[in-house]
């Protein structure tokens, strides 16, 4: 099993089949990402009143529980909040897939450099990432929202600042592991340049452990992102955004229990549904490494 | 050991340095003057040009670095913009109350999650194990600011057993006024032997805790059960079986142990990182910690009072993990004795 | 006959990986068990103590410890019996023993597990240790502060504490290098006169167990394809793979009759 | 004439350990062998790593072909990294489990341009064939062949830069018996129908006797001794050689020997004790050996020696005199 | 007796630690007052004009009081006021035995100096005073204002706002705001500063005054608490647990919830406060008025009134019912998106046009005012307007507003404005009163004209009601021209309570304020 991590891609989805069957756990979360996905991207066509994702507003229809014209009831300004909840599913996967890709793209390149290369390259880089690392990531985010002005755009960048450094860390780490091993002291060798072995080797043998980490960081980032939104510092009005939401009914709470619950609900199944997937995943894939965060 | 000590203290060291020095971007490098700020909107070009020139703004960059650095070091942390008080102040009348929350809530993560994370590796792939991993990964994915609405809605508003807000009941003080020692009202109580107040604290304190407590629950029950699993497939453990240990045994003693190491250091990463959920939780709960400091800050634009809470909890986070490497090195003879 | 393995099966789910008609050690007998990556010699080995369903494994057929049937005996009993009658070293030594733990607290437990009193343990393993040239101050040492050679003395003074009967030793020499292992070997050897302890001796290396075992058993594939003295084996082997496996061993013909 | 390549005091240092401390050692034009042997520890392996500079050595002088190795630069430099190669020991590691054994090959063929780009497929095939193995198994991954198999992609992938030196380290440890007689076979082969020139690193005599003429015994990154194969390991100059040898277990019971017992594991590289590093082991060892460092002399025509009493464990028999 | 009652509450709260319910607020003596902003914003009790009218009005007093339900004056420090004919002599006769809590004796001369320092100053609503020419004092009790010209000064005593009698000697003159500002107060009233922690939840706490002239004899509340609660469901949930007294503001739906509470009242009562939304006249796209009229065609009001389920009542223009000048014939704009898309063209914005973006700013904390960002977001963003919505902290969301640099300023600010005294002059002299620094006049508005018409107000309110009338209805006609700021609906004050605080009579010229010692508390 701790080999599976270098076989191929054949052998692994074989593996990965097989694990999905198994693994009750990485099934229900691969099943509700996938959904998760689907809702998000035909938003349009799934919520009955798309209008109200955006800046629409029906202040006689405010505060409505529950029913089968809106099944999510409304919010305070008479918002179908189904349609506010399906549309949210785009901003956090957006979001998610904004910061998942620069992080990787800033990340996985220096942490590979570091690793592979060592001595002071190393030293400097993983030096940067400690300083990083040593805000929760949700701090800096916070430090950083605060002092821009808020918006989807800024947190997504404010998240992504903070996260990097952890795909530096799990590059590094990996390449470091990897460079040690014959074969790419036989590319040395055998005269390959370095920019080659680093992307011809090092890369497709250090790259399972970071997709694996990137699934499980979709969750950690849609909370992150809720959670900055929650304080007010991610999404405005009207965006459909889960924290902000739940941030706009928490003064509805106690009497008017819909407001709160369903956009939360969401946030949790999200999170939920990426963490059981990646969770599952590493299982499966990279047994070995364990929790850092 | 001493070198590893000496080693681990300087990188520490740079790091903090570093800390400060992105602290000082974020705080410099904003839109905005700060001299504006500092003076307010009635100023004149003169006070204006004054505050410049108090606040060192008129210096060179890497002359301002060496100033705040040294503003830090000497404890110059800076005026918050909505207290007017001295950030430094602030933040040490602030963090007693976060660090009694977050204590509580480790208390409690550790209290349920070892245990958790150990039935889930002594039964794996059975029932409980199903059961644990799916309660710890709904723990890491919960968003603490809904799960503490949730409980505020079932336990205050449905039941009626639990307050919501603040550190104990106000009221008390005229009552059963608090000297305050520590500023954790838990702590200060049972020093005083102020029951009334430690009953009330404690009550006050369960729903935040329980809140704060979730996301390291699932972190330490995760870590705990791939900590024994990985230590369970070693060899020395096939040793002590064909010495005939029992099973019991051979989990207890022989497995818990090795495994134990990584447990110490996940679980001060994860102090620090509760710090920072505090800061969704108590704003909620009207908990007077750093949390709620943070989140009035925001909303007043306080730059120098954020970034006092951030190169805070920083520091403690750059000092926590420096903790555990000292603990784990301790724990891990490999390490020590080496 | 002190151990006494017959029509032994063990498979891993619908896959058979051994398939042992006959295997014997008598006491004071050193038997080496030899084959290639992969043939099932580790796995017989667990086997023999009760542990390869720990590993997953289903195992069926018999092995006998003076005549008492092992598999299938209750949990209790093979516990009893691992350790105090059944001893095993292992390939590498050194992660043999827990990391945390100091040597001769793993010793000492192990001693009193099976009913040593605290003195009588700290005497025995005095003179267990006295018994492989060890001093017994190596006790208060963590795993890693041990070499290879060392540990594995420690170990071979465990099974002797234990005062063990059989002693089955899975590629105990292979990852030591070749100065060490000759001393491994030399003890072992002299474990048997002195003790009259039956071992297993299980390796790939058919010059190792060429020079310490008394009797060979040839395996391929879980099966046993020839059995024999030593130097019969060696000198006169009766099957193909036995004398491509004798013919494949490097030799060192410098210096040989010269 | 200069030979293929030279070390002259090569010292390779990692923080405190000096793992190569002052070695010097000749390997001709091939078809030749020269086998590096000593305990794990001795150094032999970063040693063969300093020769193909995948260590820097502190240091010392790398040559190949008369040409200082670690002063050289672009086109020079690839001509060298076709003319020394490597395998390694661990035929699991030696090959990217991410690319087909076509791919492998074809890596190293179009790095040095050894064939136009046309015949990469018909020369790939070649060098398996060469190897034993068939053009079948370029559309492989590594973890569908067995142990042997993918040694041998490991040698074509080595040889298809057509190197003029192949440095083998521990080449057939890892491999069941059986299969490591094949691969030595192949080495055998190889070494004469391409005149190579082989630097071979085992901790096995044996292995070492087969593919080398001459032989060097490491121990602590230095050379205890150095001399042709046969002669070194008939009647060693050095104990530390003496003990190695006899410490070899043999399948024929005739040839078994009285062991030399050396006892202890070897020092610690970080604190070498002074004098002869061997002396804590050594069975003859005498007060001038806990305080001189014996040095490296030609004890005998073609035969180098560290040890003060070279001369009375070459010319006695060695066992009679430590007992 | 208050040993007594300490000892009783301490039993009590020994006794029941597992009862949550309504009790500690009541029994301890202390009246706690649950509001969603910081209380103290000013200590100055010259300048102080914002949300610490909370606690001064209990720690301060003013000459005379007035009443809204009866629309009387009623004496306070003054027991009796005279005017004269013309109304430009005003005599004030002073209780006596009154002291300040400095503990000398509140003397005329003593409420003189603290008046002319108050005109002095010439800050936050010192402007009522401005008909003052001089202030006599022919005996320590008798106060003798003249005036420049006719104003009902009985009102403008009974101020909420710079109309407070305090001890201008409680420390020397140039150190008085600095002794203010270290949480000091100095006033005659029945509560004194206990202890204040700025930034804390549990914000002010006053104490009884024990020397206060009206005793305290019969039920009074001995503590005044100010506690700071951002959430109006965690007030709810401090008020259901008795861990306030009194909750300032709830949203309607939380109000409703305690209709069937029987441990809690709720009362409801139009005020004289409203919202409104000050466009930038000065700079920006909103400079031209013709933009400002389509943003005002285009907000939905009837909307807002609708979301706001109770809380607030469509506006009449600028003055809230009441109140002189009040009319329900003044319509102001009618939600026309046609004729608001219409006015936007000719300026090139609107749909199809440029995309006009807009800051507003309004106050964190405050859900109405939240959902009134979010109606006017949405309202606005169908005439192609992209406003960028930012909920700030009242000093923040105001020290924005006056910002020196006009680009720092909002386009809209939402807040809410309230008379300082029982009269409409407020609104105009502070928020449509050319300032050269902005103060209130957040709109940045100037029309000399209008100006002019503001200045003749005091005087004809004082002497002809009705011609006053008229010119405050005209004024409000003529500012719906010039749009500088659109009302965008009246509030109505609704508070919910334990039932044990007895006697609160809610009393709109004092916005939001609760005289803790006019309540009884149930033993």
């Amino acid at each position: 099993m701790t080999e599976v991590a270098a076989l191929p891609l054949v052998a692994r989805r074989r593996a990965l089949t097989r694990a999905l069957r198994r693994n009750p756990l990485l099934l229900s979360g691969a099943l509700i990402a996938f959904l998760l996905v689907v809702v998000a991207v035909f938003a349009p066509l799934i919520a009955p009143h798309p209008a109200d994702a955006g800046t629409a507003t029906n202040p006689i229809e405010s505060l409505l529980p529950p029913s089968w014209h809106h099944l999510f009831g409304t919010d305070a300004v008479g918002r179908d909040l189904l349609s506010r909840v399906v549309f949210g599913a785009r901003i956090s996967l957006r979001i998610a897939g904004l910061v998942l890709a620069s992080s990787i793209l800033i990340g996985v390149p220096l942490g590979l450099a570091a690793g592979y290369f060592g001595g002071w390259i190393d030293s400097v880089i993983m030096r940067v990432t400690d300083v990083f690392l040593a805000f929760p990531a949700l701090l800096l985010s916070l430090a950083l929202a605060a002092v821009l002005t808020p918006s989807v755009g800024n947190a997504t960048i404010a998240i992504a600042v903070t996260w990097w450094p952890w795909y530096a860390r799990l590059a590094r780490g990996q390449a470091a592991s990897v460079a040690g091993r014959p074969f790419i002291e036989g590319a040395r060798a055998l005269g390959v340049p370095p920019v080659r072995t680093l992307l011809r080797h090092v890369l497709p043998n250090s790259i399972t452990p970071v997709i694996v980490q990137a699934s499980l960081d979709v969750g950690g980032i849609i909370l992150t992102a809720a959670a900055l939104s929650f304080l007010g510092l991610g999404a405005q009005d009207p965006t459909p955004e889960w924290g902000l939401m739940v941030s706009q009914g928490q003064s509805y709470f106690t009497t008017q229990w819909w407001l709160v619950t369903f956009p939360g609900a969401a946030i949790l199944v999200a999170a939920l549904a990426f963490n059981l997937l990646g969770d599952g995943l590493r299982e499966v894939l990279d047994p070995r490494r364990i929790e850092r965060r | 050991m001493t070198l590893y000590v000496a080693k681990r203290l300087a990188l520490g060291l740079l790091v903090v340095v570093g800390v400060l020095i992105l602290t000082f971007v974020i705080a410099r490098v904003v839109p905005g003057d700060p001299a504006a700020s500092w003076v307010g909107p009635h100023a004149t070009p003169q006070e204006l040009a004054k505050a410049h020139h108090d606040l060192g703004l008129d210096k060179s960059v890497p002359r301002q670095v060496v100033d705040y650095l040294h503003g830090i070091v000497v404890g110059d942390w800076g005026v918050s913009i909505h207290t007017k008080h001295s950030v430094l102040s602030d933040l040490a009348s602030r963090a007693p109350a976060s660090v009694e929350l977050v204590v509580a809530a480790l208390l409690i993560a550790l209290a349920l999650g070892i245990p958790l994370g150990l039935a889930s590796a002594r039964w794996r792939g059975r029932a409980p194990d199903l059961l644990v991993r799916f309660a710890a990964v709904a723990g890491v994915s919960m968003p603490v600011f809904w799960l503490a609405l949730i409980l505020q809605l079932i336990f205050f508003q449905k039941l009626g057993i639990l307050p919501v807000a603040g550190q104990y009941d106000p009221n008390l003080d005229y009552t059963s006024p608090l000297a305050a020692h520590t500023h954790m009202a838990v702590v200060d109580a049972l020093v005083e032997g102020n029951w009334p107040v430690l009953w009330s604290a404690l009550q006050h304190l369960v729903l935040p805790a329980v809140v704060v407590a979730a996301y390291p629950l699932g972190v330490i029950a995760r870590m705990v059960r791939a900590s024994v699993l990985e230590t369970l497939g070693e060899e020395h453990v096939r040793m002590v079986r064909a010495l005939g240990f029992p099973e019991r045994a051979v989990f207890w003693r022989f497995g818990l142990k090795p495994a134990l190491n990584p447990i110490v250091a996940i679980t001060a990463l994860v102090f620090a990182y509760s710090l920072a959920n505090t800061f969704l939780v108590e704003a909620i709960f009207d908990w007077p910690g750093l949390g709620s400091y943070v989140a009035a800050s925001t909303q007043s634009l306080d730059t120098p009072a954020i970034i006092g809470v951030t190169l805070l909890i920083a520091i403690v986070y750059v000092v926590s993990n420096l903790i555990v490497d000292i603990v784990q090195a301790f724990l891990d003879p490999r390490i020590r004795l080496s | 006959m002190k151990l006494a393995i017959r029509d032994l099966e063990i498979g891993f789910g619908d896959r058979r990986v051994v398939e042992l008609a006959e295997l014997d050690v008598a006491a004071g007998e050193i038997v080496g068990l030899v084959g290639e990556s992969g043939s099932g010699k580790s796995i017989t080995a667990l086997a023999v103590l009760g542990l390869a369903e720990a590993a997953g494994a289903r195992v069926t057929g018999s092995i006998e410890l003076d005549g008492r049937e092992l598999i299938g005996a209750p949990p209790s009993q093979l516990r009893e019996i691992r350790g105090s009658r059944i001893a095993m070293i292992f390939q590498h030594p050194v992660s043999a023993f827990n990391p945390v733990f100091r040597v001769g607290e793993i010793f000492l437990r192990a001693l009193r597990l099976h009913g040593a009193s605290r003195a009588k343990a700290v005497e025995r393993a005095r003179s267990a240790l006295a018994e492989v040239l060890l001093p017994y101050e190596l006790l208060n040492r963590y795993p890693h502060q041990l070499s290879g050679g060392q540990a594995q003395r420690v170990a071979v003074a465990l099974a002797v504490a234990l005062r063990a009967e059989v002693l089955i030793a899975d590629e105990a020499t292979s990852a030591l290098d070749v100065t060490v292992q000759a001393e491994i070997v030399e003890l072992l050897a002299r474990l048997r006169e002195l003790e009259g302890i039956a071992i297993l001796f299980i390796s790939h290396d058919l010059a190792v167990v060429g020079q310490l075992c008394d009797r060979v058993a040839v395996m391929r594939e879980g099966r046993i394809v020839e059995t024999g003295r030593t130097e019969r084996v060696l000198h006169a082997p009766q099957d193909p793979y036995t004398r491509e496996l004798i013919a494949a061993v490097p030799r060192i013909t410098a210096g040989r009759t010269a | 004439m200069t030979a293929l390549l030279s070390l002259r005091d090569v010292e390779v240092t990692f923080g405190p350990v000096r793992a190569v401390a002052g070695v010097s050692l000749d390997v001709p034009e091939g078809p030749y062998g020269v086998g590096v042997v000593g305990e794990s520890g001795s150094g032999k392996t970063t040693l063969g790593r300093a020769v193909l500079r995948l260590v820097r050595p502190a240091a010392g002088v790398v040559a190949f072909a008369g040409r200082d190795v670690a002063r050289l630069r672009g086109r020079e430099l690839k001509s060298f990294r076709g003319d020394a190669q490597i395998v390694f020991q661990d035929p699991g590691g030696t090959l990217d489990p991410r690319m087909r054994v076509g791919a492998a090959l074809g890596e190293a063929l179009r790095v040095h341009d050894v064939v136009p780009r046309a015949q990469v497929g018909a020369r790939i095939d070649a060098l398996l064939e060469e190897v034993g193995l068939e053009p079948a198994h370029t559309s492989r991954f590594p973890h569908q062949l067995s142990g042997g198999q993918r040694q041998r992609v490991a040698i074509a992938r080595g040889l298809a830069v057509e190197p003029r030196l192949l440095v083998l380290d521990e080449p057939t440890s890892a491999l069941d018996v059986t299969v490591q007689a094949r691969i030595l076979a192949l080495f055998e082969r190889l070494r004469d129908e391409r005149r190579l020139a082989y630097l071979l690193i085992s901790h096995n005599l044996a292995v070492v006797e087969r593919l080398c003429d001459e032989t060097v015994v490491l121990y602590l990154g230095r050379i205890v001794e150095q001399g042709r194969t046969e002669e070194v390991l008939a009647r060693p100059a050095h104990p530390y050689t003496h003990a190695l040898r006899s410490a070899v277990p043999e399948l024929d019971l005739a040839s078994r020997r009285q062991r030399v017992v050396v006892s202890g594991p070897p020092p610690d590289p970080a604190d070498p004790p002074p004098g002869c590093v061997f002396h804590p082991r050594c069975p003859l060892a005498a007060d001038v050996c806990r305080t001189d460092v014996p040095p490296l002399r030609e004890v005998a025509p073609g035969r180098l020696a560290a040890c003060h009493f070279a001369e009375e464990v070459l010319a006695e028999d060695f066992v009679a005199l430590s007992h | 007796m208050h040993r007594l009652v300490l000892v009783a509450a301490a039993a009590a709260v020994v006794l029941t630690p597992f009862a949550l319910g309504a009790t500690s607020a009541a029994t301890t003596g202390t009246f706690t007052y649950g509001t969603y902003t910081d209380v103290m914003v000013g200590w100055d009790p010259s300048t102080s004009y914002s949300n610490e009218i909370l606690a001064m009005q209990n720690m301060y007093e003013t000459l005379t009081r007035y009443d809204s339900r009866a629309k009387k004056i009623k004496p306070l420090l003054a027991t009796s006021v005279a005017k004269s004919k013309d109304g430009k002599t005003w005599t004030f006769t002073l209780r006596k035995g009154v002291t300040f809590h400095t503990g000398r004796p509140m003397t005329a001369q003593a409420a003189k100096a603290a008046i002319a320092r108050t005109m002095k100053l010439h800050q936050g609503a010192a402007y009522i005073w401005d008909a003052v020419k001089s202030i006599a004092t022919p005996n320590p009790s008798t106060l003798v204002f003249h005036l420049k010209y006719p104003a009902p000064l009985d009102l403008i005593s009974s101020a909420d706002y710079a109309a407070y009698i305090y001890d201008t000697k409680a420390a020397p003159a140039k150190q008085l705001p600095k002794w203010f500002s270290a949480a000091h107060d100095a006033g005659t009233g029945p509560y004194t500063i206990d202890k204040y922690a700025k930034g804390q939840e549990v914000e002010v706490r006053l104490k009884s005054y024990p020397k206060y002239w009206g005793g305290w004899n019969g039920g009074h509340y001995t503590r005044v608490v100010y506690r700071v609660i951002p959430q109006a469901t965690t007030s709810a949930q401090l008020l259901r647990a008795g861990e306030i007294s009194f909750a300032e503001r709830l949203t309607p739906q939380l109000r409703d919830s305690f209709k069937s509470d029987k441990n809690v009242t709720v009362t409801s009562q139009t005020s004289f406060q409203n919202l409104l939304a000050m466009m930038n006249t000065a700079s920006g796209p909103l400079a031209d008025k013709t933009v400002r009229r389509a943003i005002a065609y285009g907000l939905d009001y009837q909307g807002i009134v609708a979301s706001l389920h109770g809380g607030g009542t469509l506006s009449h223009g600028v003055i809230p019912p009441g109140l002189l000048g009040h009319s329900d014939s003044i319509t102001g704009y009618p939600h026309d998106p046609k004729k608001a898309t219409a006015l936007l063209k000719s300026k090139g914005f609107g749909p199809g046009g440029k995309k006009l973006n807009l800051t507003l700013t309004y106050t964190q904390g405050d859900t109405d005012q939240q959902l009134v960002a979010t109606l006017i977001k949405s309202n606005l963003a169908g005439l192609n307007i992209n406003v960028d919505a930012r909920p700030l902290a009242w000093p923040t969301q105001w020290d924005k507003a006056k910002s020196a640099d006009k680009s720092k300023r909002q386009d809209i600010l939402v807040f809410y404005w309230w008379p300082d005294y029982a009269d409409p002059y407020s609104w105009f002299i502070n928020l449509y009163h050319t300032e050269k620094t902005p103060y209130f006049n957040l709109s940045y508005f100037s029309n000399p004209r209008i100006d002019k018409m503001i200045d003749k107000a005091p005087s004809l309110t004082a002497t002809n009601r009705a011609k006053a009338d008229a010119l405050y209805q005209t004024l409000q006609k003529q500012l719906l021209q010039d749009a500088p700021s659109v009302p965008l609906y009246d509030q109505a004050y609704q508070r919910t309570m334990l039932k044990s605080v007895g006697g609160f009579v809610e009393n709109p010229a004092y916005p939001n304020v609760v005289f803790a010692y006019d309540l009884h508390p149930a033993a």
